[in-house]
């Protein structure tokens, strides 16, 4: 060979995207990062639970500062998110663009729609005596639904993105899997608020 | 390499190994008798672990010579003589030099999986008998028991001569555990600040204190001596200076010493040294320092000749035997009772010696005559002890520095704390 | 300091790094890629698995360095009885920094090296799944160790260094009792190294899974890249249990949280069990990867293949299993019941099977083998022994009873060292002397190699040895100094001068590296082949050092040991002969036309991001706000970034380049004519071979 | 060197098995539109529990019935919403795992500080 650029052989198998396993890539990542989150949502949510009841008998308990009606509420807002998140995603798999903004939009909007009610939650007990250092239950109240909620902020953030990709007419059918990926963690953060919501707030304390 | 030279390598390797492990074993058996060893236990407790641990030691000598064993011999056995360097035609290897390429046998794998396991079933079994054993040793509710408070960094004992650890203790000692022969006597171990652990290795094992939580432990001496310790969870700053000592008495001694750890102070005459060591003493020592019959939590605004009246680690009963201690102190403020610091062998976290010459000497009471006060070392402390054993004073943990007590003060100091037998 | 003289294939080079113009500026400003091959910011900007893994397996041997030294402090304090070398201040603060050098800066990224250099290699892809991600791992570990090793130094020495020790116990480690910086470091630290890993792991077990050449199915992977794939799964578990466990320490500590204030009602044990949930699967998580290199170096130099393959790999399953079971025995005197106290003990001591199982595996590879004792077969061998002491001692602190004696003291110190010094460290190094010529295209001298094995290991033992015994004669861990009269002086002063014979074998592993590369250039640079030690795995199959684009073509596999089967066949009477001749198998790396993921600039500048972020929380919130700032600028800039440069030589991206997608179909990601007429080959110094891009 | 037979390829190994994964049939909207009824339901029939509370069931069957609803929630979100019903098996092994694994390690801590 000589100094001179080498010839351009074209490789002979092109460019196809085939994987061992026929899966993608990314959407194998993100269940193999869901996985991990499993370890680390349960990590806080043990901690809540061995922590809850060491306070004292004086001291803001749940029982003190828990609205159920209003935490379902914004429980079932949640929930019913993921049902249009899948929405979104069979839209845009069926290549209607028009409907999996609107998906997207609505998504979005029922995540902010809770993140808002866990603000106003987190003032309202605020105001009643519960500060993250007030006691144990009170620190590990709200860095579990600290966590939750910072996670749901990151998918609204992200299906916000998604938005603006699909306005500019970055987001055609050939991308379902990103919408679809995507999806993946929201169903996610809304199944471990199944769970926060069960343990935390429906368990008799 | 040549092969002469390789040879060399190889005997001296061989060499190496061989000395190291003969100086092990060497060590192990002849060097047994340190003062903190675990392998010559004096305790009930101690030995019975040892009782379990020396068989398997011994399990672990002997599969260790057997894998040594098989490395060396395959070594010696296969090795490929010659260069090594590697100018086969193809690369490393000439291509002729072929052993049988097996690779596997089912049969083998299964034995090496079953005989282990099966080897370590019945170790299991023993350690599990051994191990609820010793958990059973509660000792009665009537017996002594002492709750062990460690804390940056030192450790107290508040002795229950009831057993009863729920009411003021009857008495409150630092550093030194003393204990009576062939009793097993049950600690309730605690922490004021962080973790620390109670290690005495000839009579049992080690337990943690942690905060927040009280562990139960026995120890138990069958023969009389003075044991050290060393307390072995990293807590900060002078973990390392954190030690321990316990003193097994005969009994009738060991009651001895107990009434008159229960006597309290008296205060030294006025005018002479000891009388204005006391002086400075109750300014400049007795904010932290309870000297029973002298100062207590009087000089906190308590009554005055009180017995420590705090004994719980958190709570509404902060603090420990100086008194009551600001939650912001929460890590401070308690110093070692000093009423019967002359009876002790060692101060400070049994850091130091309180006596010179003293050896091992036995009977604990007769420690002051047997050696002479370590008179330097007790200065050296007093006037900066943080010098001496690092500590964290403006955080209130350890002893402050006092520096400015002249020479004069201390000597006066160390009469009056000479008084206090 | 043999250097295969081969005939002489290129002209001298200067091993300076060439500043020629490697990245062309482009008018789309941040939004194009990067370009070009040499010179030192393309080693920024790579996104090349092979040239990652030789960037941490570079820092890994940095922070060798940093922690040896510490070490080599703390045996100085240790030397003689009231050692006043440093005070008891700074000696918790360098035990506690050599502790976690040692663990998460050392080991951990000399094993990520391999697993990034190898892992694709070793199943027949061109790169990880996620290029671009991979450097960012590899820039987020780099981050994270400056951060925690910067500790060292801000603020005065040893001021602001964690102290907490490498497991730091709450409430030790609160506010109240440790209030300098130094935990922040630890936590924040911690917390950036966990990120890297994560990622990292994620990456690299979609690639196992996916990259996989045809025909590379589970079993038919080397046993390196099952362990390096069973240590990214520990890593993807174990890693969000400290993530739980730093975080709730920080808000402790940030914002007064209560989760280790026990005057609140906290219970400290809550941190051990969290910690350690994470720290056992941790320890297995440095061993593995040694076990992986150990079982690729026997077989090689005892020219036999691996006896009992999969139970091999079994077993390394197993033991990544039964390492989730056993964490509570670093907790046996901390007052967890008797119960747990037997179930875990028992749960422990089973461990030794699985490990059994390699130990005498190995030893069944080399029965009737042709055994060469080469470096790499040395330290190999080395594992075998010395990992063996380490994991008896760790079977004898399995006795719960007896632990109760032995936990932290100098016997633990002795078993921790031997199953990582002997298992991890002695297995990885092996790995460099053996992937050396791989990597970079000559072999490290055989005499000095052997000669800094022998003053290592020595050195070793007698560093080591003795720890046992000071153990059992009760000197205690984490202590700054020791009584005269407590019996501690002769041993200690062997161990010290045991770790100085150690400093000397370290040191002269770096000489060698110094002086076989000096004696590789002078000769010319010889060409040491594909294939020097005469090995198995597919990564001999391409050139040394490995092209850019690893191998010239798919390659279909048909076995376990393909590249073997390759080379060997058998005759009639089933004697092994040679089938044909490496050359004729190997890839020669020729194919120039293999079309490459583009570097980015993207990787470093999170990294960069991260570090803002990590110093912000530990000094000034706002800074730390500023840097989130940055920090999501710079991800928008990663996902807006366009596939690849328009003016990239080369067509077709052979793979996924990234994780969101954003590459496929972007509308003018296929680039046209190449602008600069550079493939990555044609940029080399050395168009002949090829070395040169990789070496410089 | 005489005549070379290559070495057979090993056939104990069947090549790799390749999901086939153009073929899962993507569910219709009704069907999630009937997981999210009964999503809806089970929420409801959870709140209802708390509140029957105040009537005084046992705080065991409680628990037990919530975390029945809860497993059913969650699982009904993961196989439909998730698609894992009808996805590759890998990925349900993946993250179930890493579920088990979850839950396995943190009760045993649980109850180490309860019960052992
Ligand atoms: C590379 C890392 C590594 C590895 C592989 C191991 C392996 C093992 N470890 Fe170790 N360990 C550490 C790193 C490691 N450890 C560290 C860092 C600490 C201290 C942490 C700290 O406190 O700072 C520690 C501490 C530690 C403790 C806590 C001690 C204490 O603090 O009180 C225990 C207790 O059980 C233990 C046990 C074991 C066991 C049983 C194994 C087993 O896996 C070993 C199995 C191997 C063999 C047994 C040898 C080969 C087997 C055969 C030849 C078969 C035949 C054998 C028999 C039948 C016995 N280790
Ligand atoms: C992970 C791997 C690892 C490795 C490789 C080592 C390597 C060494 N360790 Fe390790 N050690 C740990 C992990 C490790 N250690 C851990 C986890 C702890 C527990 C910490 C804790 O309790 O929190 C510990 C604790 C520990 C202690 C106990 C401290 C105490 O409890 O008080 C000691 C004491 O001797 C020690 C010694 C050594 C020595 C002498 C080496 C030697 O092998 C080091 C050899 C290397 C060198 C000597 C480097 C060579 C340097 C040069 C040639 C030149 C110097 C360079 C410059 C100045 C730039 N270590
Ligand atoms: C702010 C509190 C404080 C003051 C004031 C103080 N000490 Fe101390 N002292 C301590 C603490 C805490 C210890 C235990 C330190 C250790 O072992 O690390 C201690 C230990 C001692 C010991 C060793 C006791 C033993 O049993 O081991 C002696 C003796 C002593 N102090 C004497 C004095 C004298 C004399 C003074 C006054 C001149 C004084 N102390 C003032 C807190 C104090
Ligand atoms: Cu107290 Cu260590
Ligand atoms: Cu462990």
């Amino acid at each position: 060979m000589t100094a001179e650029a080498p010839a351009h052989t074209p490789e002979h198998h092109d460019g196809e995207h085939h994987t061992s396993t026929g899966l993608s890539n990314e959407k194998l990542a993100m269940w193999v990062f869901l996985g991990s989150e499993c370890l680390l949502f349960g990590g806080l949510i043990s901690t809540y639970m061995f922590n809850k009841g060491r306070i004292g008998p004086d001291d803001v308990g749940p029982n003190d500062v828990f609205d159920i009606p209003f935490t379902s509420v914004s429980s079932f807002v949640l929930l019913m998110s993921s049902l249009t998140m899948v929405f979104a995603v069979s839209s845009i798999a069926r290549g209607d663009l028009r409907g999996n903004r609107i998906w997207l939009t609505t998504t979005a909007a029922l995540g902010a729609t809770f993140v808002a009610g866990q603000v106003y939650e987190f003032t309202a007990f605020y105001s009643e005596g519960l500060g993250f250092t007030t006691n144990l239950f009170g620190s590990a109240f709200y860095a579990l639904t600290g966590f939750h909620g910072a996670h749901v902020t990151i998918g609204i953030v992200m299906l916000m993105s998604l938005l603006v990709m699909s306005m500019r007419g970055n987001l055609g059918p050939e991308r379902a899997e990103t919408v679809e990926i995507i999806g993946l963690y929201w169903h996610f953060v809304d199944i471990v608020w199944i769970v926060i919501f069960t343990i935390v707030y429906l368990f008799p304390q | 390499m040549s092969g002469r030279a390789r040879g060399l390598v190889w005997l001296s390797s061989l060499l190496v190994i061989a000395g190291t492990i003969a100086l092990i074993v060497v060590a192990i058996v002849v060097d047994k008798d340190h003062p903190l060893s675990t392998l010559s236990p004096v305790g009930r407790q101690g030995r019975d672990i040892a009782e379990l641990i020396n068989p398997i030691f011994i399990v672990a000598g002997v599969v260790f010579f057997l894998v040594q064993g098989a490395v060396l011999a395959l070594w010696w056995r296969y090795r490929v003589a010659g260069s090594e360097t590697g100018d086969g035609e193809y690369g490393y290897y000439d291509d002729d030099e072929f052993p049988d390429q097996t690779h596997g046998n089912n049969r083998l794998e299964i034995a090496w999986t079953i005989v282990p396991t099966v080897l370590l079933a019945v170790i299991s079994v023993f350690t599990l008998v051994a191990l609820f054993a010793l958990d059973d040793v509660k000792a009665s509710d009537e017996d002594i028991t002492v709750t062990v408070i460690g804390q940056q960094w030192w450790w107290e004992y508040q002795y229950h001569l009831d057993g009863d650890t729920d009411t003021p203790p009857d008495f409150v000692t630092a550093n030194e555990l003393v204990i009576p022969v062939g009793v097993d006597v049950a600690l309730d171990i605690k922490s004021r600040d962080v973790i620390h652990s109670f290690w005495i290795p000839k009579l049992n094992g080690k337990r943690d204190a942690v905060p927040g939580r009280s562990h139960d432990w026995v120890i138990q001496s069958e023969e009389p001596g003075r044991f050290r310790g060393q307390c072995t969870e990293f807590c900060g700053l002078s973990h390392g200076y954190m030690k321990m000592v316990a003193v097994a008495l005969p009994t009738a001694e060991f009651h001895q010493w107990k009434n008159n750890q229960m006597t309290p102070a008296e205060a030294p005459a006025e005018g002479t040294p000891e009388g204005e060591g006391w002086a400075t003493f109750s300014q400049q020592c007795a904010s932290c320092h309870v000297v029973n019959g002298l100062t207590s939590a009087a000089n906190r605004g308590g009554a005055a000749d009180s017995p420590p009246d705090d004994w719980d680690i958190y709570g509404e009963h902060n603090g420990g035997s100086a008194g009551p201690v600001l939650t912001t102190e929460l890590v401070a403020g308690a110093a070692p009772n000093l009423t019967h610091l002359m009876t002790r062998g060692t101060f400070a976290g049994s850091a130091f010696d309180l006596y010179l010459n003293a050896g091992d000497h036995i009977p604990y009471l007769d420690l002051a005559e047997a050696g002479t006060l370590n008179r330097g070392e007790l200065e050296a402390w007093i006037s900066n002890a943080p010098e001496r054993k690092p500590a964290d004073a403006d955080d209130l943990r350890g002893m402050p520095a006092r520096t400015g007590l002249s020479p004069t003060d201390i000597d006066n100091v160390v009469a009056f704390l000479s008084t206090l037998d | 300091m043999t250097v295969t003289d081969r005939t002489i294939t290129a002209p001298e080079e200067t091993l300076a790094l060439p500043a020629g113009p490697a990245i062309a500026h482009r008018p789309l400003g941040i939004f194009t890629r990067p370009q070009g091959s040499e010179g030192w910011r393309s080693w920024l900007f790579t996104v090349d698995h092979k040239r990652i893994g030789i960037m941490y397996g570079a820092a890994a041997l940095f922070f060798f360095l940093v922690g040896g030294a510490e070490a080599l402090f703390i045996r100085l304090q240790l030397a003689t009885p009231n050692g006043s070398v440093i005070g008891a201040g700074t000696y918790n603060g360098v035990f506690t920094m050599h502790g976690v050098t040692m663990v998460f800066l050392v080991i951990m990224p000399m094993a990520a090296a391999f697993a990034n250099y190898l892992l694709p290699l070793q199943v027949g892809a061109r790169d990880v799944a996620f290029p671009r991600l991979n450097a960012f791992s590899f820039w987020c570990f780099l981050a994270g160790g400056l951060l925690l090793t910067s500790s060292i130094l801000v603020g005065g020495w040893f001021q602001n260094a964690p102290d907490g020790g490498w497991f730091a116990y709450a409430p030790n480690t609160g506010l109240l009792f440790s209030p300098s910086k130094g935990i922040d470091f630890y936590a924040v630290g911690l917390q950036i190294l966990g990120i890297a890993s994560l990622v990292s792991a994620i990456n690299l077990i979609v690639t196992v899974l996916n990259m996989r050449t045809p025909g590379m199915s589970f079993f038919r992977m080397p046993v390196l890249t099952w362990m390096l794939l069973i240590t990214q799964f520990l890593l993807l578990f174990a890693l969000p249990v400290i993530t739980v466990a730093l975080f709730l320490l920080m808000f402790d500590r940030l914002w007064d949280a209560n989760f280790f204030n026990v005057e609140a009602g906290a219970d400290p044990l809550l941190w051990q069990h969290l910690f350690w949930i994470f720290g056992h699967p941790e320890v297995y998580i440095l061993i593995l990867p040694a076990f992986g290199i150990v079982s690729e170096i026997i077989p090689t130099f005892s020219r036999k293949p691996l006896f009992g393959y999969h139970f091999m790999v079994a077993s390394g399953i197993a033991i990544g299993f039964m390492g989730w079971g056993v964490w509570a025995h670093h907790m046996f005197t901390s007052g967890v019941g008797p119960l747990s106290v037997a179930a875990f003990s028992v749960s422990t001591m089973f461990i030794a099977v699985p490990t059994g199982v390699k130990i005498l595996n190995w030893l069944a590879t080399m029965y009737r083998g042709r055994l060469r004792f080469t470096t790499p077969m040395l330290y190999a061998v080395g594992v075998v022994s010395m990992f063996t002491i380490g994991g008896l001692s760790g079977v004898t602190h399995a006795i719960a009873p007896s632990d109760t004696q032995q936990t932290d003291t100098y016997y633990i110190v002795a078993h921790f060292h031997y199953v990582i010094f002997g298992g991890a460290l002695l297995g990885l190094f092996g790995g460099f002397y053996y992937w050396w010529p791989k990597a970079f295209g000559y072999k490290l001298s055989e005499a000095w190699g052997k000669a800094s094995f022998w003053v290592m290991l020595i050195g070793f033992n007698f560093t080591f040895g003795p720890m046992h015994i000071l153990g059992l004669q009760g000197m205690s861990r984490r202590i700054a100094t020791y009584r005269a009269d407590e019996g501690f002086a002769l041993w200690n002063m062997v161990a010290t001068i045991g770790a100085f014979v150690i400093a000397v074998g370290v040191a002269m592993f770096f000489w060698n590296v110094y002086v076989s590369t000096r004696n590789w250039r002078r000769a010319g640079r010889p060409d040491v082949g594909p294939d020097p030690w005469d090995a198995r795995g597919l990564e001999w199959m391409t050139a040394s050092p490995v092209p850019e684009h690893n191998f010239d073509e798919d390659i279909q596999v048909d076995r376990l040991d393909h590249f073997w089967h390759r080379k060997y066949g058998k005759d009639e009477s089933g004697r092994v002969v040679r089938a044909a001749p490496t050359s004729e198998i190997a890839h020669d790396g020729s194919n120039t036309n293999v079309h490459l993921p583009s570097p980015s600039y993207w990787p470093i500048v999170l990294g960069g991001g991260i570090l803002l972020v990590g110093y912000g929380i530990i000094y000034n919130l706002w800074l730390a706000a500023a840097g989130l700032v940055f920090l999501i600028g710079a991800i928008y800039g990663w996902i807006l970034e366009p596939a690849d440069d328009p003016d990239a030589a080369g067509h077709h991206d052979d793979h996924h380049d990234d994780d969101d997608g954003d590459d496929h179909g972007d509308p003018d990601g296929n680039g046209g004519p190449s602008g600069n007429g550079e493939s990555a080959s044609a940029e080399t110094e050395e168009p002949e071979t090829e070395e040169a891009a990789t070496v410089g | 060197m005489a005549t070379v037979t290559p070495d057979s390829p090993d056939t104990a190994h069947s090549p790799e098995e390749h999901a086939s994964a153009g073929g899962h049939a993507h569910p219709s909207n009704w069907l999630y539109v009937k997981v999210a009824i009964y999503l809806a339901l089970l929420t409801a029939f959870e709140v209802f529990t708390y509140f029957e509370t105040v009537h005084g069931w046992g705080d065991t069957a409680i628990i037990i019935m919530l975390v029945i609803m809860m497993l059913l929630k969650f699982f009904l979100v993961v196989a439909f919403f998730m698609h894992l019903k009808f996805d590759s098996p890998i990925f349900w092994r993946l993250f179930v795992f890493g579920l088990i694994l979850a839950m396995a390690v943190y009760m045993v801590m649980l109850t180490a500080f309860r019960f052992w």
